[in-house]
């Protein structure tokens, strides 16, 4: 059976439980599920931030984190693969971003999604723009998130 | 060829995307960023660092020296910042 | 304020969705959520199971992954824990064990979660029973288990 | 002292605890390990591969070289298998 796997973009909130279980309900060879949310912060480095827009270039989206989920399929031995990215207007304590792995073991579960997470941040062509009491402004690239997905280059 | 331009990059060109010609001597994207350039002051301030500019040609990443021939869709955006 | 720590052991189903929202509801200070389900799979090792007795000792059961909790929050700058560990007998397909961790970053919640979930496995007093075709037995401790809790040994 | 079995060291003592009082001699959690090993049948198949057996005093785990002086409850179990 091919792995299934799950990629979307959307304006709505997801639902964490729903998608584990949309991954593992019914299913026996499953032992690990390893779920990842990112959140929508109130402040960034001191500022406080009312909300974030969230934009992105529909069709590569798609398909950039498409070829880093078959990336992930061909490292590791994976049962099940979700990744929900949101866009538009998102508030402090609202869900940004949301990565479930299931595999028979946990180890390439965590792997898989902290992977998926690395590339997500450095190569998925999404663009956080925050705004606070100082303005609107673009948020800046971070170095230690380029150092955090350089580790998995195969030397 | 149509160029796209995303997030502060979209917002200094003052266009989400265009359908552009450039001439035959364009052949690189980093030769494309220099010849956007010079289409305006829009674009100078769109383009002024253009080593922090990212490409990708047809939905996939590309670097500087990439071949432009050929090209459906040349898009243009600072370093992402998702996830 | 303490960082929330919850650890429950039960024979109880946990729902992974109430103990994330539990972490991280009304909260604009966390930034990753990672949630570990472990499930008893229908098979090991070419062995088809019918279902795990979890038998654990109690009292130093909860002081042991207080113990580690502890540890998480001084190696990792984290915003909450929740370790949740089922006893009784459980059938494929059913959850084992649950870790949550919440942080201001992903990396901090991923190797929380992931350490976490290696001392549970290798320190934790649990013994998991498997009913099989083959007759009742129990589980042997795996020595990749070992060399996984290892890794976290400060040097 | 109160002694407790777990897993398979419980169904092979045939109890999960007991209170004993071992000799002055018996000093450290191997020794009590030999000394229950002498108390019967059942107790030397328990204890019958002593490298196996993992123990722990007053709920935290410990070495063969630990003493059992002041000890509350020493408990003996295979290793952990959960998680």
């Amino acid at each position: 059976m091919a792995t299934p796997v799950t990629i979307r973009i959307q304006p709505d909130d997801f639902d964490v439980a729903r998608e584990i279980a949309a991954l593992s309900h019914g299913r026996t060879d499953i032992g690990a599920v390893v779920s990842f949310s990112g959140i929508c912060r109130g402040d960034e480095d001191e500022t406080k931030i009312a909300a974030l827009t969230l934009e992105h270039y529909p069709g590569m989206a798609e398909e950039e984190i498409g070829r880093h989920v078959d990336e992930a399929l061909s490292r590791w031995p994976l049962n099940g693969v979700t990744v929900i990215h949101r866009v538009g207007r998102i508030e402090p304590g609202q869900n940004i971003v949301l990565v479930v792995t299931a595999s028979q073991h946990r180890q390439a579960a965590f792997q898989a999604a902290e992977f998926l997470m690395d590339y997500l941040k450095t190569s998925a062509p999404f663009w956080k723009k925050e705004e606070s009491a100082a303005g609107n402004g673009w948020v800046e690239a971070h170095a230690r998130d380029d150092q955090a997905a350089a580790r998995w280059t195969k030397s | 060829m149509k160029v796209k331009y995303f997030a502060w990059v979209r917002e200094r060109v003052g266009k989400a995307e265009e359908t552009i010609e450039p001439p035959a001597t364009v052949r690189t994207v980093e030769e494309l960023i220099a010849w956007l350039s010079g289409l305006g002051e829009a674009y100078a301030y769109a383009f002024e660092k253009p080593k922090v500019i990212r490409a990708a040609i047809d939905h996939a990443h590309v670097k500087p020296d990439a071949a432009i021939a050929g090209a459906r869709e040349i898009a243009f955006f600072p370093p992402m910042t998702g996830g």
